[in-house]
């Protein structure tokens, strides 16, 4: 299991929790199971988001690699200028 | 090979100034540029425009101008079917308007006529019957529940029940207890800011020319931030393969994000897909302010609480943006970038975005920070002042670091903030007395950097010279830094080495050149691209000396034998190796494709003298300087370039550019006399000082540097204003009217 | 509308062109005669993207009729050079990263070189304000300063 | 659009008399190549008078200077007699728009473009300078205030055009400033401005004093009360005081995109002060 830290207005779609534990090793596994665990989120997912694993930022990274001890951090996906 | 030891690795040629691969024909005038192009037969292209800020189109009526001699076609949005992905139908309705027009400005039909006199009467000839709609265009005003609805149904499932229809983001980010924290404050200041839009007012109006031939096969020159962006939407927008449409860069004259999207494109694709022939379309400048990308219009609340001795105990933030009349989510960036320069054990941000009839946002460098970040800071600043403390010791007291969680949530690696602000306070800057009249602000600013989809093929050419093949537009230097990359990986001079910009069909596809990843990203493939080729060339050599691959070792442009067990084999330069590269295997090139991240985020502080006319409220700026983390510098003088020229972009937002609209919604400053940005003879030097900490996810180090320089000034110019004044202001632009008026104001 | 015959001299070669009344010198510059160089920023004569000199005096191309041309004596950006020599403000540029994304930069070397022309010694505060009608956005305008500075230090002791 | 370049006045005074349609008066072109390019106006003929006889020069006369019509602003800036006669006058000329524009924009382009931001235009009736008007008719003198009725309006009926502007001799310790608000450092149209001529007696008291203002009202204002202010005094604070409160009075301007009625009323008295000042000290004053 490892724990995805999302941002603020998510936590309506999670019953208010900033954290929740998946079961998950990618990127990948992470937005499936909280798609599946919390289809409100499913949405956003769908629009894009990044995540930051361990401080670094993904934006999209299917097959990257989660240990069971990284920070997971659920962010808006990401455009610049 | 020490590969990736940033940090030991002695460069060789990356940190040198070298000359750019484009400067002769950018100083002699033979450069490209959007509008620079020609066709046989190209026609002219043209846009008619809203004059109302929000109107339902009735009916337009074309007969008259296509009956005008020269005129070969009419387009409108009936042309346009409405594509399924939200974001690309939002593009579509902006390129050329439907059922209401939203803005000053939006396009609702288009000609393309044989001469430039044809096409601006064909424009006159077409009749548009509009009912003109109540319109909103400031963003507390359209955020009320019965604010005029600019479009219906737009929210999304994060706004909560109950807010107006022209609420269509929320966004919350944060950590800790705040009521504990605010609760350990000796002093507490909240405060109302609102920023005025602004334009990246880039120097050249976009500018395409597009060809459509019967069968399908579309060509598209234009200028832009990314021409597989461009490909993407305009296959998208009109239905067509990406295979039959290529789009060419032209070289680009400034961007800034503005042209990350498309305004024009499709129209010309359209035109020429009707005519049958070639249509170039120019946009005027005053098309440019009307029709495309501003920034948000910002309104937005800061609390923050601190201790006496500086502490920042906790940090609140409510923020809402307009990007005008189409949804976007810039505020999500604004929201967590609020108090990225703090170590905070208590911070939320909330953020909204709320619809107005303006002209559909484009990015800004660093999109949606410079504002929170201006708000922020100027209460951080007002707390120093009550609290009679130093700016920059309470700012390193405070400062995010490695190990420090962030804002936004992640936890930073290292990054390079109490760097800068140490930098900043031993800088002779800082410790110069101001003499009677002048003031000093300080302020942060914070960047995330992107990586993202990259693309490059390296060729090894049979005379030993190296051709590298990227698919980003070069905006300000960027091939020399690509060539200084791939020069110091091969282990060749510099200019060996030469780096083109491909068109979409000549190479992979590249993200547009935003986030200030060109350097990192591209820079990133580069590198592994040039690894790629020397691990073919090993590889031939192993052949040649009949060694295993892995006992050769490439060091300075040559294939060495690996140690001494290797055997005994006097070194093979790139040159000897490429010279008889047919005989060996043939052609040689080094490839990589990667959707990049770690890009390290940025940060900067900077410092700004200035006096004001406390008469007429003018603002003088005297001295600035800019201290920022570029992670490594590849090439210094486009890094310092990147630095003055955010620099001079945020003080122009800060003193007196704005998008300013009249009663009826109108756009009362569409050209570069009235929409002000700073010229020569207001600016002092921009002095510049780099930092580099290397970001660990570039094997040089490199973290983006083009954004976050455009962040600090707002609330540096801010911040000194208000102390040279004594006056806490509030609003951007500090125009001198808004200025003098504050002075009256407290003088009572 | 009837068209227009002029003759003029460009970069010290005579050319002959025809254009609208309504033209102004820098369309038929760019669209008549391919001297893509001075760029149309804005068309009101507020950026100073288009400039050239007219027997000598420096403005902005976009804000003179083409007609108005007849027997004048035009000098572009394209004339700088001499063949393959670099000017010592065109060096100067490119030795002091005084271009981030060269649109602008047209204007100024036309302008810069009307100004050493004049003034081989400028302050620093005479350069900003004889350049204040050429907007640059990319630079913040430091650069283009010492590079401007350089080449007139440059032709001084030449 | 027809364009033509007649070569005397009077073929000029025939062109314009004998068009049906709009006609434009081209010498500068620095403000009729903006409005064709947004359409503002479309005129059916273009005039310009650059071949006119006389117009491309600056010519001494009776102690005085009169400045061709098509007399560029730079060539202008480069004539240091008249800038020794009317350092005010040139100064303001020279304030109008870039180095570019400079190069071809005119005195009396500023003028009959009839904007009451005009840079020139406070500067020349602070002067009392005289624009000679060429038509149909016979030529004739009108003072420079006169001309300008309204925003964008002229006295010049159809076929008249202005060939000269007329500076006229000083007596001893005279001289003129020009002085205008704009947000940035260049580039800008005056928010307010403010133009004071004085002559100063022997005992350098203000003998006699035109002050103008420009951007405060539909037309430039020739402001007697403000000149009556300064009368007499040597600048002394209370006298500064009275012309910047007479200033202020006398301007009736809009908000707009520029400034505001507030703004306006307030800086135009400020600059009406710091003008005087320096044509005090450009007189030979000692404050």
């Amino acid at each position: 299991m490892v724990k995805v830290l999302l941002w603020g207005s998510l936590r309506t779609h999670t019953d208010g929790q900033a954290e929740v534990e998946v079961e998950a090793r990618t990127f990948k596994e992470v937005l499936d199971r909280l798609a599946e665990a919390y289809p409100g989120l499913r949405p956003q997912i769908e629009r894009g988001v990044s995540m930051a694993i361990d401080g670094r930022i993904y934006r999209e990274a299917w097959f990257t690699e989660i240990k069971p001890d990284s920070e997971v951090v659920v962010m808006p996906y990401m455009t610049g200028g | 090979m020490a590969l990736d030891s940033h940090g030991k690795r002695e460069f060789k040629q990356i940190g040198t100034r070298v000359a750019r691969p484009d400067g002769i024909d950018k100083v002699t005038g033979r450069a490209l540029y959007g509008a620079d192009m020609s066709a046989p037969g190209m026609l002219v292209g043209r846009i008619l425009r809203s004059p109302h800020a929000h109107a339902r189109i009735l009916r337009i009526d074309t007969s008259e101008a296509e009956a005008i001699p020269g005129v070969k076609a009419v387009v409108t949005g009936a042309d346009f079917s409405i594509p399924d992905d939200a974001a690309l139908a939002d593009i579509s309705v902006n390129v050329m308007a439907r059922t209401k027009a939203l803005y000053d400005g939006h396009a609702v039909a288009a000609v393309a006529a044989t001469s430039a006199q044809a096409a601006k009467a064909a424009l006159k000839a077409i009749k548009v019957e509009y009912e003109v709609l109540p319109h909103v265009t400031d963003v507390d005003a359209a955020m009320a529940p019965d604010a005029p609805v600019v479009q219906k149904g737009r929210s999304l499932e994060s706004v909560p029940a109950g807010m107006g229809a022209n609420v269509t983001h929320h966004c919350e980010f944060g950590h800790g207890d705040l009521e504990a924290g605010f609760a350990r404050a000796d002093k507490i200041v909240e405060r109302s800011f609102k920023t005025a839009a602004t334009h990246q007012g880039y120097i050249e109006p976009h500018a395409c020319l597009a060809t459509m031939n019967g069968d399908g096969r579309a060509d598209l020159w234009c200028c832009t931030q990314g021409q597989y962006m461009v490909r993407t939407v305009c296959a998208g927008v009109l239905g067509i393969e990406a295979s039959q449409l290529r789009v060419t860069a032209s070289e680009i004259g400034g961007g800034f994000g503005g042209k990350t999207t498309v305004f024009i494109e499709p129209v010309a694709l359209m035109l020429a897909k009707k005519s049958g022939k070639p249509v170039k379309i120019v946009m005027t400048r005053d098309e440019v302010f009307k029709a495309t990308g501003p920034t948000v219009s910002t309104s937005i609340d800061v609390k923050i609480g601190m201790t006496k001795a500086g502490r920042i105990t906790a940090g609140a933030a409510t923020l809402r943006y307009s990007g005008g009349a189409f949804p976007n989510t810039t505020v999500d960036m604004g929201a967590q970038a609020a108090f990225a320069a703090y170590d905070l054990d208590a911070v939320r941000t909330v953020g909204w975005n709320i619809l107005t009839n303006r002209p559909k946002e484009s990015a800004y460098r660093a999109p949606g920070a410079p504002q929170a970040i201006y708000a922020v800071e100027s209460v951080v600043d007002e707390l120093c002042l009550a609290l009679n403390l130093d700016p920059l010791d309470v700012r390193i007291l405070n400062a995010a670091r490695k190990g420090t969680k962030s804002s936004y949530g992640p936890t930073f690696d290292d990054i390079g903030l109490l760097a800068t602000l140490e930098a900043a306070k031993a800088h002779p800057h800082y410790n110069t007395p101001l003499k009677p009249g002048q003031s000093r602000g300080v302020s942060c600013g914070f960047w995330f950097n992107f990586g993202g989809n990259t693309c490059v093929s390296l060729n090894i050419n049979t005379d030993g010279t190296v051709g590298v093949t990227e698919g980003n537009p070069d905006i300000g230097g960027s091939r020399a830094s690509i060539s200084l990359m791939a020069a110091e990986e091969l282990g060749v001079p510099y200019d060996k080495v030469r780096t083109i910009i491909a068109d979409t069909a000549s190479l992979g596809y590249n993200d547009v050149t935003d986030g200030s990843r060109v350097t990192f990203a591209v820079g990133l493939a580069t590198i592994k691209a040039a690894r790629d080729a020397i691990k073919k060339m090993c590889g031939r050599v192993a052949k040649i000396w009949g060694i295993d691959e892995d006992a050769v070792e490439w060091r300075d442009g040559a294939a060495h034998p690996a140690g001494p067990n290797a055997g005994k084999f006097p070194p093979m330069t790139l040159e000897e190796i490429a010279a008889i590269s047919f005989e060996t295997g043939g052609p040689i090139a080094g490839h990589y494709e990667v959707n990049a991240d770690g890009a390290g985020v940025s940060f900067g502080v900077h410092l700004c003298d200035l006096e004001v006319d406390k008469e007429t409220g003018q603002t003088t700026i005297l001295r600035y300087t800019v201290f920022q983390d570029a992670g490594k510098a590849v090439h210094p003088d486009y890094v310092e370039g990147q630095m003055q020229g955010g620099a001079v972009q945020g003080i122009g937002w800060a003193l007196n550019e704005e998008y300013i609209y009249g009663a009826d919604g109108r756009l009362l400053n569409a050209g570069f006399l009235d929409y002000r940005i700073p010229v020569a003879s207001d600016l002092p030097k921009i002095d510049t000082q780099i930092l580099e900490i290397p970001n660990p996810g570039h094997p040089y180090g490199v973290r983006g540097v083009g954004e976050t320089g455009i962040v600090p000034p707002l609330a540096a110019v801010s911040n000194a204003v208000s102390r040279a004044i004594d006056v806490r202001m509030h609003e951007l632009p500090m125009s001198p009217p808004r200025v003098l008026k504050a002075i009256k104001a407290a003088r009572g | 509308m009837s068209a227009i015959t002029v003759s003029t001299t460009v970069n010290g070669d005579a050319v002959d062109f025809i254009c609208q009344p309504d033209e102004s010198l820098l369309d038929a510059l760019r669209g008549r005669l391919g001297l893509t160089g001075a760029k149309e920023g804005c068309g009101t004569g507020d950026c100073g993207a288009c400039s050239v000199t007219v027997n000598g005096r420096l403005v902005c191309s976009c804000l003179m009729l083409a007609a108005e041309a007849e027997g004048a004596e035009i000098g572009t950006v394209e004339g700088i050079a001499k063949g393959n020599a670099l000017h010592p403000l065109q060096q100067s540029f490119l030795d002091h990263a005084g271009l981030q994304c060269g649109v602008c930069t047209p204007g100024i070397l036309v302008a810069a070189k009307a100004l050493l022309d004049r003034n081989p010694d400028p302050t620093d505060e005479e350069v900003r304000y004889w350049l204040a009608g050429n907007l640059c956005r990319c630079t913040g305008y430091d650069k283009i300063i010492r590079a401007v500075q350089s080449a007139a230090a440059q032709m001084r002791s030449a | 659009m027809r364009y033509e370049k007649p070569q005397t006045v009077a073929e000029a005074a025939r062109l314009l008399t004998g068009e049906k349609g709009l006609s434009r008066i081209l010498a500068g072109g620095t403000d009729v190549l903006v409005q064709l390019k947004a359409g503002l106006v479309e005129p059916d003929l273009v005039v310009d008078i650059k071949a006119l006889p006389g117009v491309r020069s600056i010519v001494a006369e009776a102690g005085g200077f009169r400045i061709g019509a098509a007399v560029s602003n730079a060539q202008l800036g480069e004539d240091k007699a008249v800038r020794a006669l009317w350092p005010g006058v040139v100064e303001a000329a020279n304030l109008i728009g870039s180095t570019q524009v400079q190069g071809r924009a005119t005195m009396v382009g500023n003028l009959c473009n009839a904007s009451p931001a005009a840079d020139a235009v406070p500067a020349l009736v602070a002067a009392g300078a005289v624009a000679r008007v060429a038509g149909p008719g016979a030529a004739r003198d009108v003072p420079v205030e006169k001309i300008p009725t309204g925003p964008g309006k002229t006295k010049l009926k159809r076929g008249e055009f202005i060939t000269s502007i007329f500076l006229p001799a000083r007596p001893p310790r005279s001289a003129d400033a020009y002085l205008r608000f704009i947000p940035r450092t260049e580039m800008d149209i005056a928010v307010a401005s403010a133009a004071v001529s004085l002559t100063l007696d022997e005992d350098g008291r203000i003998a006699a004093a035109r002050v103008a203002l420009g951007a405060v009202a539909p037309t430039v204002l020739l402001v007697e009360a403000a000149a009556k202010a300064i009368l007499g005094s040597r600048l002394e604070d209370p006298a500064l005081e009275a012309l910047a409160a007479a200033c202020s009075a006398a301007a009736s301007p809009i908000d707009d995109k520029r400034g505001t009625v507030e703004f306006r009323k307030d800086v135009v008295g400020v600059l009406a002060k710091r003008a005087a000042r320096i044509a005090y000290t450009r007189a030979g004053g000692q404050s």
